[in-house]
């Protein structure tokens, strides 16, 4: 039986940081690219966590971690009215179509 | 605690006065549905006060909300001092700027009735400028940006109904929560390395040898990642032309300046007080050998003013082409900040003065023709000239000072940049900047061209600004062309503010 | 008269045509008189400069009378010290004759303008011309150094050229002018070059300066080899504005201009003036140098006889006599022999002029029929014309009791005693075959144009004698063409006043070892006033060889001139001789004598010609190349904007006229960079990232 | 001396003059352009009085004391700078032998300009601000002796002349313009380089005993004032001289403009109207050469001597070369544009003998090319108004036609080819003079002296073409020159008879400050050689 420490954390932290990565730059769906944004927060909230936790740092990092949280509710809201608009006017959410602005 | 607190207060003034005013608009926008016109007066107001109270600070020099639990030594989450003061000044004259412009703007006055949301936002972000530019610890610097860029996602995309309106507001909100996601998981691993987030703290921390400088580097650079989507320095400057050209004019011209000022005073301040060991007697700043700040800025700015500049000539839209100047100017300002000197560092807040008379002229006459126009497109401004003398004369100037020919404000501007360059010794950096400068002549004479010589092949009448426009020009153009010739006070100003709150 | 006086009225003399210039060039549209006032005022010229004349050759015979000034004060030069640029005149027995020649033969030109030119659109202009060329002359005449002289040198030039295009109407005459021109200053460059050498050195303009420095043995350069290119170079002037070969091109054509011109400034003056150079600057010449001048002086002679063989345009004929007389000129400098160079000179002034002027009564005559086959038996219609033209025939001929007897004898001799002294015997060979030549063609021309029977009836019938203003200067040219002017004994110079007490030929200051050895005078440099008075020229082996070349000399001469006129009659005269089997037989040598030898056709084929191509390579080369590097992104851009969709037609050219070629590229690509799609950008800053840390990693 | 401060004034007038004609409004044609001459006219007359109260004694060149109507203030002082001392630029004014012939040079052109301006008719209010706006760019770089100041007046003639071509031009003006801009800018930012880094190699004392970087360009000549350290210092081991040389020299030398950097002029030339050709040919050639006399010999006087030859060697192409292209021109104005490539070259050649009577010529030879030339560009315009065209081979004959204005021709024509008693010969008579003294580039200025008979070749087949020959009868109702011509023609005539007959009055002038700056150059190289640098 393994004793669950910092590396575990960072570990999952970073695969969730590349799968959002991943998710965000692969993904068609406006929504399903807000997800892939979510992961990326959401692992640097690991870290925080993790690192408050086994670094004896105080509770700094539970602070930032619930910051972070609040923000990315916040940062979603946003983004989903955005999107929402942009149905308006373009009648799809596919982000690799709507390339209107470029060069 | 609590008079810890208090006491912080009263150095957060600005910040205070932004919020209420914050408040009031958004509580006027619910009460009075009726009619809106006041609101921009009240936002008005609100700045001028606020500009009023950071006036009163300049030159005072402390930390603000200093934690009890902190170590020995005492580090606020805030600092004020002369260089945040100056750049707060900055945001607000940029802001009272804008909020005319937008009075003068129709993209903006065709909608009456969202006028109170436009305007909390516009608070929003400057709320969000004003914090980050004095914030000292990273979770502020995150919470202050996140602050700013969700403000600045909606302006963006604020005319709903315009396709460009909102692809713009998409890319810009996708792109920037990703280079903020970015950010913070660099920000949470300079946590985990120094367990601290205050820089102050940090700087000491990371001065000692047990520090993994791979992690560190990469936590560096992701934390530029941030910064430099915010300053649009190539390669994290993509969402700039879209956005730029997308978005309401008015927002183009804040977010060309006072959020890329904003970005500059974070970066200047994350350096100096996050990675600076000490500053020498003829001002050149030392840094902790444990990440070459200084090659990266290098690399960064030729990147980004070379490749602003040659797209930038090839842009037939006007506000394009103004993004991609900006672009430009945003490598030119980073070239002050790579010097790592006092004198780089006046070159930058002189620059800065300047670019934001001239870059928000400059949009300003575009606004203006497209109103009458409808259109940014170059060949609309054909024989502009003789429609519309004024507005020619003006744009030339803001154009040819954009360039940096004397005897306007741009020359000096760069010529304090040139003198920084030269002093350090980077010479080949100041050629290259050189001919960056002459390729960028190329796209401003072009505009020049078409105003004057071309003549325009359909008919329309002639564009004459009205008297609220020709003062508001007026005041922009009279300082460019006044500190192209007698620039002692500016230079003056920018010296007695480039000091920070140091170790 | 006083040294003063004669320096200021030499001044006014050199002032007085300026002034006619001047009054006739700015009043002459209103005064249409005014030309009278012009001939006047040459006139007093003439008056006063026989004062002058009279004046040095009593009071200050062999004396040199000098006045200067500063023109030009540089003040204290770094490592030269003071450096200023004099001018001045200076007076003595040549330029006094020579001022008296010019001013005669420009007063009589004058006179016979009035009536020759009557009617001419631009009468009073003519004058004016005539004036500005008298100051000139008279300029070259009496300066005192190299830099004037070269002013005024080219102002003569000028004015050459202004009267020679006079009928610019006709391209025949503007292209004259323009060669005339040109040609000269090929030679003025070599002058030029010459005169800086000394200057270089000497820091002086002026002659005697230079003169007393070298005689010190202070040499430019302190080279004999940079003294002898000086001289050579100097003389280059003279080959162009002597119409020396091979620079003798443009006088043949400078026959386009009116033929009282053709006598003032072709025959008599102008053309001298490089033979009046030379003997100013005779005492610097080395050995080298003469042996050159003397062998173009020989060649040009020569060419110029055979082409004047077979000419019928009376006044080509005439051209190139004069080029072939004023080669005689200079082969007598290169041969030493001052005295007779200048003695020729003065001579053929008057009856080349009188020739000239003469063969104008006889155009003037036939209504500007100038073709000698279209006249003939003109000898009854215009007897005073003439009996003058017989007249300098005869001297040119050098028959005795004529004064070109004297002079052609006197250099011939001196050709000999220059080859028995240097074994350079070609040269008299040249010179008297020229000399038979000259007889035959001069011959020619007077028997084909007075003699025998009118060929074109009509042009004949109104043929007249001219009026008296004309054949006034006739008569008095042609009596000066008497050998009694110059000396009491018609069959040698050698007793006469001219080359006795007038013309006293200088010593050599080119140090002994640069000199002919019979330049040198065996005595100290500072008697060599004593050997004047002793009537030793040169040195004595020099004067006894002149004196055993003496008589052979004028009986060969004698001879062959006889020779050449008996030939003339037996041709054209009794026709003894059928002419055209004779050029059919000789067909060759006949073409070659009439197209001049060809050598205008040289000229084009190789240097005009060359540098028209080359400029127009040159221009090609700056537009295309030069230019067009500049120009070169100016394709590149409209072929990359069309493929981007984007076409601006001028601004395009003038952005990326400066940018280069990758400035295009560059700008495109980085466009390219900007998709609009946001997830590309994504993969951007992601890949930057990692572009980044790759870089800015601490190990 | 003078009580008032005139060469502000004589600077600045035109300004004034802009400003008032400014508040003019539009269709006030006639008095705007009355305006225009008055201000050319006042500054004639300032630069006469300049002329009556210069001390002809006064070297000038590298001692303030002998510069002549000096004007000197601080204009932006920055004090208490932690490292860079005090930054301070100088508003510094004065004349010396060099600029003296430039002002006066600049202030008849202008005038003349103005004159020929008056059948400008096309937005007749801008064309003159501009026109005066130029005008004190250029007497303010002649009058500058602050390297700052000189670069701002440099700069500040470079816009107005854009727009001159580019707006009142003919068909190609914009490309000529923008071709023409480029260039210029491109040498400019070559001389600002160069200047910052003069600025930061050299100190000189200021009141107070303090020694701070200087943009004073007698502080600059001055070797004591640089320090070991600085860039551009003679006596930093790895110094940058040479190249800062070279870079300043190109700058210049586009000016000149000097072979390869000339093809900017033919196009400008054709394009332009005939008083900017004028003011173009007259006076903005004349910079680049006043900028590398008054700039680069002093400060670098060792590089100088080093690249004499070369400088030679391109015053040989210039000459040749210009002259050949020139004389395979059918374009009138080309024609007279490609002389002055030529002609500038006589200027190079006497500059680089580095000897009084060479360096005299050549300051000579630009007064004399400024008139010459001037005239030139003005009988074209005479001509092109009459018949609107300028090809060589339309006309013919116009000698009968046009008498009065044949008349001026030939003068303007013979004192191009440098004849003799017209003021063109002097100046190229002096330039051979003192390049020929000169061992090393003998050989190049007998090279070229083939400039004096190709000179000759293309202006007297240029005079066949257009006067000679049989008159073209499509020009039978041409009329001769008027009033208004007569006045730009006599002038300038009667200065080119006038310095070709007594050059004394222009080479008295200048031949003091010349004989000290040659002194200068001189010593200064062989004080540098001599430190071992």
């Amino acid at each position: 039986m393994i004793e669950v420490g910092l590396n575990h954390y960072l570990v999952v932290s970073s695969i969730l940081f590349s799968l959002g990565v991943y998710g965000v730059v692969t993904r068609k769906n406006a929504v399903m690219v807000l997800m892939g944004l979510e992961l990326i927060l959401n692992a640097a909230n690991i870290n925080f966590i993790a690192f408050a936790k086994y670094g004896n740092f105080g509770l700094g990092g539970q602070a930032m971690a619930l910051f972070v949280i609040i923000l990315a509710a916040a940062e979603a809201a946003i983004a989903l009215a955005i999107v929402l608009n942009l149905y308006k006017t373009f009648s799809n959410v596919n982000v690799d179509e709507i390339d209107k602005l470029k060069e | 605690m609590i008079n810890e607190i208090l006491n912080s207060i009263t150095f957060i003034y600005p910040e205070l006065a932004v919020s209420i005013f914050l408040l009031i608009i958004v509580l006027v926008d619910l009460v009075f549905h009726k009619d809106k016109k006041y609101i921009p007066y009240i936002s008005l107001a609100g700045l001028v006060i606020t500009g009023i109270l950071v006036l009163n600070q300049i030159g005072i020099t402390h930390f603000a909300f200093v934690p009890q639990l902190s170590a020995v030594k005492k580090y606020g989450m805030m600092t004020i001092d002369p260089f945040g003061s100056y750049f707060k000044l900055l945001v607000v004259v940029t802001s009272i700027l804008i909020i005319f412009f937008t009075i003068a703007s129709e993209e903006v006055i065709d909608l009456k009735e969202r006028l109170g949301e436009f305007h909390a936002l516009i608070y929003g972000m400057i709320l969000g400028m004003l914090v980050m530019i004095s914030a000292s610890d990273l979770i502020l610097i995150y919470l202050s940006l996140e602050l700013l860029s969700l403000s600045s996602y909606v302006l963006a995309g604020f005319l709903k109904l315009r396709e460009r309106s909102s692809e713009a507001s998409l890319k810009y909100v996708i792109y920037g929560s990703v280079s903020s996601g970015l950010m913070l998981f660099g920000i949470s691993i300079i946590y985990g390395l120094t367990g601290s987030t205050n820089l102050y703290v940090i700087n000491s921390l990371i001065q000692g040898p047990q520090i993994n400088l791979f992690t560190l580097s990469f936590s560096s650079i992701l934390m530029f990642v941030g910064i430099g989507y915010k300053i649009s320095a190539a390669p994290f400057h993509f969402w700039t032309p879209d956005v730029y050209e997308g978005a309401p004019i008015s927002i183009t011209a804040y977010l060309s300046v006072a959020s890329k000022a904003a970005g500059f005073a974070l970066l200047i301040r994350f350096i100096q007080t996050g990675f600076t060991s000490f500053i020498s007697e003829d001002g050149y700043w030392t840094l902790i050998a444990v990440f070459d700040w200084q090659a990266l800025l290098i690399a960064i700015s030729i990147l980004t003013m070379t490749l602003g500049n040659f797209s930038a000539l090839w842009q037939d839209n006007l506000k394009r082409m103004l993004a991609y100047s900006s672009i430009a100017h945003a490598g030119y300002i980073l070239l002050g900040i790579a010097v790592l000197s006092n004198q780089g560092l006046i070159a930058v807040l002189i620059y800065f003065f300047v670019y934001m008379l001239m870059n928000i002229g400059a949009f300003y006459v575009v606004m203006l023709i497209s109103n009458k126009t409808g259109s940014e497109n170059i060949d609309d401004y054909d024989g502009l000239g003789a429609k519309a003398p004024f507005l020619g004369v003006a744009l030339a100037i803001f154009l040819i000072s954009l360039t940096g020919l004397p005897p306007t404000a741009g020359f000096i501007a760069k010529l304090y940049l040139f003198i920084a360059l030269i002093d350090a010794n980077m010479i080949v950096v100041a050629i290259i900047a050189l001919l960056n400068t002459v390729v960028s002549l190329y796209y401003y004479v072009r505009v020049l061209k078409h105003m004057y010589l071309t003549k325009s092949e359909r008919e329309q009448e002639n564009i004459t600004p009205s008297i609220g426009s020709l003062v508001y020009l007026l005041v922009l153009l009279i300082p460019i062309l006044f500190f192209g010739i007698y620039f002692t006070p500016i230079v003056e100003f920018a010296r007695s503010c480039v000091s920070l709150l140091g170790i | 008269m006083s040294e003063i006086s004669i320096i200021n009225i030499s001044i006014i003399i050199l002032l007085l045509p300026l002034v006619s210039f001047v009054l006739l060039i700015f009043f002459g549209k209103k005064f249409p008189k005014l030309y009278l006032a012009a001939t006047g005022v040459v006139f007093v010229a003439l008056v006063l400069s026989i004062a002058v004349t009279f004046g040095m050759l009593t009071s200050y015979s062999g004396e040199t009378l000098s006045f200067s000034f500063t023109w030009i004060d540089f003040g204290n030069v770094p490592s030269i010290g003071f450096l200023s640029i004099e001018l001045g005149f200076e007076i003595n027995n040549v330029t006094a004759l020579m001022l008296f020649v010019v001013n005669l033969i420009s007063a009589l030109v004058h006179l016979y303008s009035i009536e020759y030119m009557r009617g001419d659109i631009r009468y009073t202009r003519y004058f004016a011309y005539l004036g500005i060329f008298t100051f000139s002359m008279l300029g070259i005449v009496i300066t005192n150094n190299l830099l004037m002289m070269y002013i005024f040198w080219e102002l003569v030039g000028l004015s050459s050229y202004l009267l020679i295009g006079f009928w610019f109407e006709k391209d025949s005459a503007s292209d004259a002018g323009k060669k005339a021109f040109l040609v000269n200053r090929v030679g003025d460059i070599g002058m030029w070059i010459g005169i800086l050498i000394l200057f270089t050195h000497y820091k002086t303009f002026t002659f005697s300066t230079i003169f007393e420095q070298i005689s010190l043995g202070n040499l430019p350069f302190d080279s004999a080899a940079a003294l002898t290119t000086a001289g050579i170079l100097i003389f280059l002037g003279a080959v162009g504005k002597s119409a020396q070969f091979p620079l003798h091109v443009w006088l043949p054509d400078a026959m386009e201009g009116p033929t009282p011109v053709s006598a003032l400034i072709h025959a008599a003056t102008m053309v001298a003036a490089g033979v009046y150079l030379l003997v100013k600057i005779f005492v610097i010449l080395t050995a080298d140098a003469m042996l050159v001048i003397a062998v173009v002086g020989g060649v040009t002679a020569f060419v110029a006889a055979t082409i004047a063989l077979t000419q019928n345009d009376i006044k080509k004929v005439l051209a190139y006599s004069t080029v072939s007389q004023l080669g005689y000129m200079v082969l007598a400098v290169g041969v030493g022999a001052y005295a007779f160079a200048f003695f020729h000179l003065v001579t053929h002034a008057f009856f080349k002029a009188c020739l000239f002027l003469g063969s104008g009564s006889v155009i003037h005559a036939m209504h500007h029929e100038q073709d000698i086959r279209y006249m003939g038996g003109l000898r009854k219609k215009m007897p005073l014309t003439y009996y003058t033209f017989l007249i300098s025939t005869l001297a040119i001929s050098g028959v005795p009791l004529f004064s070109g007897f004297l002079s052609k004898d006197g250099i011939l001799a001196g050709t000999l005693a220059f080859g028995s002294l240097t074994g350079h015997w070609l040269l008299p060979i040249i010179g008297f075959t020229v000399a038979a030549m000259t007889a035959f063609y001069m011959f020619r021309l007077v028997i084909i144009t007075f003699h025998g029977e009118p060929r074109n009836k009509e042009k004949y019938d109104h043929a007249h004698e001219s009026k008296w203003v004309m054949t006034a200067p006739l008569a008095v040219l042609s009596l000066l063409s008497i050998f009694i002017f110059y000396t009491p004994n018609p069959i040698s110079a050698d007793a006469g006043w001219f080359l006795n007490k007038w013309i006293s030929t200088p010593q050599t200051v080119v140090p002994a070892e640069a000199s002919f050895d019979f330049m040198q005078s065996g005595m100290n440099k500072h008697e060599t006033g004593l050997a004047q008075e002793s009537g030793i020229v040169h040195s004595v082996q020099y004067t006894e060889a002149m004196h055993h070349a003496h008589y052979p000399a004028m009986f060969l001469s004698l001879i062959l001139a006889g020779l050449g006129i008996l030939i003339a009659f037996i041709f054209y005269q009794w026709k003894k001789v059928d002419l055209e089997k004779l050029t059919e037989k000789l067909n060759s040598l006949y073409k070659f004598s009439l197209n001049k030898w060809y050598i205008d056709e040289f000229y084009h084929a190789t240097f005009i010609s060359g540098t028209i191509r080359s400029a127009d390579a040159l221009s090609w080369f700056d537009y295309y190349i030069i230019d067009g590097i500049v120009n070169a992104s100016a394709s590149i851009t409209r072929f990359v904007s069309r493929l981007s969709g984007w076409f601006d037609t001028f601004i395009v050219d003038g952005l990326v006229n400066f940018s280069a070629l990758f400035s295009g590229f560059i700008g495109l690509s980085f466009r390219r960079l900007q998709t609009g799609k946001v997830q590309t950008y994504i993969v951007f800053v992601v890949f930057a990232v990692l572009v980044l840390l790759l870089f800015f990693r601490p190990f | 001396m003078i009580g008032f401060p005139i060469l502000t004034l004589i600077t600045f007038l035109p300004i004034v003059g802009m400003i008032i004609i400014l508040a003019m409004p539009k269709d006030k044609s006639i008095w705007i352009k009355y305006t225009a001459l008055a201000a050319t006219g006042f500054q004639v007359m300032l630069a006469v009085i300049l002329l009556g109260n210069y001390d002809y004694s006064a070297g000038g060149i590298f001692q303030a004391e002998s510069f002549q109507f000096i004007e000197k203030f601080r204009w932006i002082e920055i004090t208490g700078l932690s490292w860079l001392g005090t930054l301070k630029v100088d508003y510094f004014l004065g004349i010396d032998g060099l600029s003296m012939p430039m002002v006066l040079l600049t202030a008849l052109i202008s005038f003349i300009a103005t004159i020929s301006s008056w059948n400008i008719n096309k937005s007749v209010k801008g064309y003159f601000a501009l026109f005066l706006l130029l005008d004190t760019g250029m007497m303010g770089v002649f009058v500058a002796l602050d390297l700052f100041l000189f670069y701002v007046f440099w700069e500040l003639m470079l816009l107005p002349m854009y727009f001159l071509i580019g707006i009142w031009g003919g068909p190609r003006k914009e490309y000529a313009a923008i071709k023409f801009f480029i260039y210029t800018l491109f040498g400019s930012i070559f001389i600002l380089i160069v200047m910052i880094g003069l600025y930061f190699s050299a100190t000189e004392v200021i009141a107070g005993g303090e020694r701070v970087f200087t943009f004073n360009m007698l502080a600059l000549m001055d070797q004591a004032n640089y320090s070991v350290d600085g860039i551009l210092s003679p006596f930093n081991p790895h110094n940058l001289r040479f190249i800062a040389y070279i870079a300043l020299f190109v700058g210049f030398a586009i000016k000149i403009p000097m072979f390869p950097f000339h093809t900017w002029l033919p196009d400008a030339h054709v394009e332009a109207p005939t008083p900017i050709s004028v003011i173009l040919a007259g006076v903005l050639l004349k910079m680049g050469t006043y900028g590398i006399l008054r700039i680069s010999y002093p400060i670098f006087p060792d590089i100088t001597r080093d690249l004499m030859w070369y400088i030679a060697l391109f015053g040989m192409i210039n000459i040749i070369y210009g002259a050949l292209v020139a004389l395979a021109q059918k374009d009138f104005k080309k024609l007279i544009a490609y002389s002055s490539v030529s002609h500038m070259g006589y200027v190079l050649l006497g500059m680089a003998s580095l000897s009084s009577t060479g360096i005299n010529g050549a300051i000579f030879q630009m007064f004399n090319h400024g008139t010459i030339t001037a005239m030139l560009f003005l009988i074209v315009g005479v001509l092109y108004d009459r018949s609107h065209t300028r090809g060589l081979n339309d006309f013919g004959g116009l000698a009968t036609q046009m008498p009065a204005y044949t008349g001026f021709v030939t003068v303007a024509f013979f004192a191009a080819l440098g004849l003799p008693s017209l003021s063109g010969f002097i100046s190229e008579a002096l330039v051979f003079v003192g390049a020929f003294g000169v061992e090393s580039i003998r050989v190049l200025t007998i090279i070229s002296m083939l400039g004096i008979l190709l000179g000759a070749a293309y202006i007297l087949w240029t005079l066949q073409r257009i006067f000679f020959g049989k008159l073209n009868e499509k020009w039978a109702q041409l009329t001769d020159i008027d009033a208004r011509e007569y006045i730009m023609f006599i002038p300038l005539t009667v200065i080119i008879i006038f310095l070709g007959i007594y050059p004394s009055a222009m080479l008295d002038i200048m031949s003091t400050s010349v004989n000290t700056l040659v002194e200068f150059v001189i010593n200064g190289a062989n004080n540098i050689s001599i430190s071992g640098l």
